[in-house]
């Protein structure tokens, strides 16, 4: 294992230290707490906490500020955080109109989260939560925990995000990051793995022309691996099972993610979304808005997701409301 | 008395850290490879809040303490999970200091249940319970059938090696498993082989020390 | 070699219509060359071109939008533009202003950016060029071809781009271009080479625990290789090169930019910045803008450079006006 | 003739196919790993452009066409420099279908000047020019002492070659390999390689052509 890094179980401290030090303008960190929160934290506006396991930078602190997120609890390395984590995020966040967690759909996330959200309405704070499920690789059948939430999520923190910043009432924003998570599907590839820091060794390992289809963010296991393919084919196949599940009609409007996992030239991210647009476009699909880059990413595996939101005038004016946060301005 | 609880905490404790890579690599084919991580992680923080309880906390105390340091150090999964277990296991022990054959089944029956209900899972689903639940039973029925602590734990840990071993038979139908379907058949569940080498650590520090239940 | 590519000879052409499908608020094809202005272009002040081999994605085509570059050009990977190329970009931006071009120091890209200027000249456009030279991992003797230019170059086109924006003329343009250039240093080190697509395999190798230290942008070989140590400690030593070479008082503000390769995990530049930060902050220095991401990149290289930008009324000004493009927004 | 002249560009882009990943290696250790992919991209845009001219065109034209490809196609620092080599050679040859042996050495001599200028770069500096000047030098030589074409241009060859065996022994100070300092010794210049390939191809075209100048 050849990091950039001090000590294996200092990675999630010394990163927190170095995003305030970066960006102060825009966040500041919840002593003694793995929680960044906006500089300016608490306001008087229904509050937008979100978080899970580290390494997945920029996700979830670097989307905390004006029109986005307002708190952001980083939990060890692909783990999710703990409740007294969460609960302290909650408190330093809520400015009295209470406080919606965005949580990604694994069990680890939901029970640390749902512990919080008891302890928070016990101390009496108004808390609401969702859960983002984009991920179509995974079956979502009742046999099973459901899709997981991969890249998506980040159009639930843009969009509800942006109603919260509006003044929307907590239960005006839930039902808007639900419409957002009703019609969001991501789906995923790797051509390598990533390395936990406090594990050492890859996760999982692939041959020299092997690709692992439709793996999840923490390394977990895909669909089917098969040997490497030209872009245009993988990109196809990845296209085919978002759409799928989420038929788009002609005239319809979309926003597309195109995410990097942490170590994909940016170079390739473009040529894949030559290959997305294509499609959509063939369909007579809208895009309105294309975000090209590295949003929920696994550390340094290679590859990348494919996120496609289906838009109403609703969720376009607040997708396309402004933003300023360490990762993500938007005018 | 406590002491005593204290060590059999150290001695889980240690156990959990000797079995950090396997783990690590059981949650690895399955999973996002970090069991033996936040397993180690929440047990280290537990060695050194147990050390720092006064000489006389009751039972109780020193399993609440148990629950709220793993709730609060693990994270993941499993964090919870084994955090309420042994909060519910601690609001029997409360207040005592020595711990009655009947207490320790209710306790461990508390603990199983609380795992249930947090993680909305039953057995048969590839999760700890695997273990625990049969483990619980053989527990129940060898102190119902006046075995010693020492007996009744091996016949606990027994079923719950069976149930790891189960747990390689069966689809996960909860937790990161599940998604993989099919796939995850073959591979015993990192949570219910953390289940055995705690139950495991528990019965060998009670032969190891006489101990007996009265 | 193992990429999300089609073929690898079309690398440049598909990523760059990708960055149109992907961008086209921002930028616009330059039809049949492989050059991307604004969408608004051409406008009546001054224009920014820059531009050298691909592969250093967002750089430079991410850059092209307001308050920064009126237009980008493509080489291949790793290899300047031809000069061709260079012109049909400076005659697709000229608004009758003048054109600036911004050049990283390496003879390919002087030499062909030199040819496009005898030929824009000759075709009556005013043209001028700056040459950004920020890497003191080299020498810069009378005896080489000097320092190379890496990632401080987007501190260039950040700030000379606000100069144009405002309505500087070309030489105020070029003044300030080269006040920035003078007051840019920049270090940075590899933990893992990239691969081009067309040469099919790493340009170095790496053992297992070694890093290459002072590397350039290309894979050119660095100051030398040595065990991997902890990251506090290499930035230690990239910060000690740059402060050696860029002399900073107590009081002195200055902006940074924690550049990722490409494949380093952006975990780890935080933890890079929160190091150089401390440096910083260690001796008095005021750190007024942090930049953290993959801004020049070199391919899936995994590694990071460190710029540091040495700040007056002027530049610090420039730096913190406004800029929209697809790979840096900034109100 | 001109369809000579665009056989021997064929010639030479073959040459410069052939030793694509050779070049490419050579300037993996000194330079940025391009060299022969910028080269045979260059040349094979040539090939089409070359073949593509009328047949009786002149020698002057054929060159220019070689040295504009080029320049629009290569990039890097080697497309200019080549490029303007091209360039001046044709001007030389403008109107001309058939080159005399006075001729032959300007040409050779305006392109190797044509490289230094562009380049701001003299012998010694670890370049192409290490190899072109010393082979500039040879031919003129031969052409004096009156020998054959062939013969003038197998001592070019060889004194090219021992120009890029000097290159191994130098520090460049010109182009990417500079940045290295002490570090570029040992290794052979990528450019000179090359002018040496494209010199050697020219002459064994000529030598099984049984071509002369007048
Ligand atoms: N709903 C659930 N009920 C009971 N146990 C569960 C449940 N979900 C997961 N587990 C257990 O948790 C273990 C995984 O723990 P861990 O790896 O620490 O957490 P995570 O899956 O969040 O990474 C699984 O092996 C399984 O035994
Ligand atoms: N200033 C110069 N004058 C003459 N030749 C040069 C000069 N700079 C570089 N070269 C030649 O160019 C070669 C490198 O060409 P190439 O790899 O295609 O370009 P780049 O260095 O831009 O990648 C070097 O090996 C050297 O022979
Ligand atoms: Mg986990
Ligand atoms: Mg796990
Ligand atoms: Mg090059
Ligand atoms: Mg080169």
């Amino acid at each position: 294992m050849k990091k950039v890094i001090n000590n294996p179980d200092q990675v999630v401290e010394e990163m927190l230290e170095g995003v305030v030090l970066a960006h102060p303008q825009y966040v500041k960190r919840v002593k003694g707490f793995s929680v960044l929160t906006r500089a300016n934290s608490p306001s008087p506006k229904v509050a937008l906490v979100s978080g899970g396991g580290s390494g997945h930078e920029p996700s979830h602190g670097g989307f905390v500020g004006r029109g986005m997120l307002d708190g952001a609890v980083a939990g060890a390395v692909f783990t999710s955080p703990t409740p007294d984590q969460i609960l302290e995020a909650v408190k330093a966040v809520d400015g009295g109109k209470g406080v919606l967690l965005v949580i990604k759909n694994y069990t680890g996330d939901i029970l640390n989260f749902e512990m919080a959200s008891e302890m928070a309405a016990s101390e009496g704070i108004q808390v609401e939560n969702v859960i983002v499920n984009d991920d179509v690789a995974v079956e979502n059948s009742t046999w099973t925990t459901g899709r997981r939430g991969i890249a998506g999520t980040v159009f639930v923190h843009k969009i509800a995000g942006a109603k919260a910043e509006a003044g929307g009432t907590l239960t005006e924003v839930k039902l808007v990051a639900e419409k957002v998570i009703a019609n969001i599907r991501s789906m995923g590839m790797a051509l390598a793995p990533c390395t936990v820091p406090a594990a050492g060794k890859p996760s999982f390992v692939l041959a020299e022309d092997e690709i692992e289809i439709g793996m999840g963010i923490h390394g977990e296991p895909g669909t089917h691996r098969e040997a490497i393919r030209p872009a245009d084919e993988i990109v196809t196949h990845l296209m085919d099972k978002i759409l799928a599940d989420l038929p788009v009609a002609s005239g319809q409007e979309v926003s597309v993610i195109v995410n990097g996992l942490g170590g994909t030239p940016i170079m390739e991210l473009y040529i894949v979304n030559r290959k997305v647009a294509e499609i959509l476009n063939g369909k007579g699909v809208k895009i309105v808005k294309t975000y090209v880059g590295n949003y929920m990413t696994s550390l340094e595996m290679a590859g990348f997701s494919v996120s496609v939101l289906k838009l109403d005038s609703e969720l376009k004016d607040l997708l396309l409301a402004p933003a300023e946060t360490p990762a993500f301005v938007q005018f | 008395m406590s002491h005593t609880a204290i060590a059999a905490i150290e001695a889980i404790s240690i156990a959990i850290s000797k079995n950090k890579e396997f783990l690590t690599d059981l949650d690895a084919a399955i999973g996002d490879s970090d069991h033996g991580i936040n397993m180690t992680r929440g047990f280290d923080a537990v060695l050194i809040k147990v050390k720092g309880l006064p000489t006389h906390t009751d039972i109780g105390t020193v399993l609440k303490t148990v629950g709220m340091t793993l709730i609060s150090t693990v994270g993941g999964a499993s964090g919870p999970l084994y955090g309420t277990a042994f909060l519910r296991a601690a609001a029997l022990a409360q207040g005592i200091s020595c711990i009655g054959s009947h207490t320790a089944v209710q306790m461990l029956e508390a603990a199983t249940n609380g795992i249930k209900e947090r993680g909305k899972a039953t057995s048969g689903e590839k999760t700890m319970l695997d273990a625990l639940e049969p483990a619980c039973e053989a527990f129940a029925n060898g102190i119902k059938a006046q075995k010693s602590l020492v007996e009744c734990l091996a016949l606990a840990c027994d079923a719950a090696y069976k149930g790891v071993e189960y747990t390689k038979t069966i689809i996960a139908t909860k937790g990161r498993a599940s998604y993989l379907g099919e796939r995850s058949l073959g591979h015993q569940d990192p949570g219910a082989t953390s289940s055995y080498i705690m139950l495991k650590a528990l019965a060998d520090f009670c032969r190891h020390n006489n101990l007996e239940v009265n």
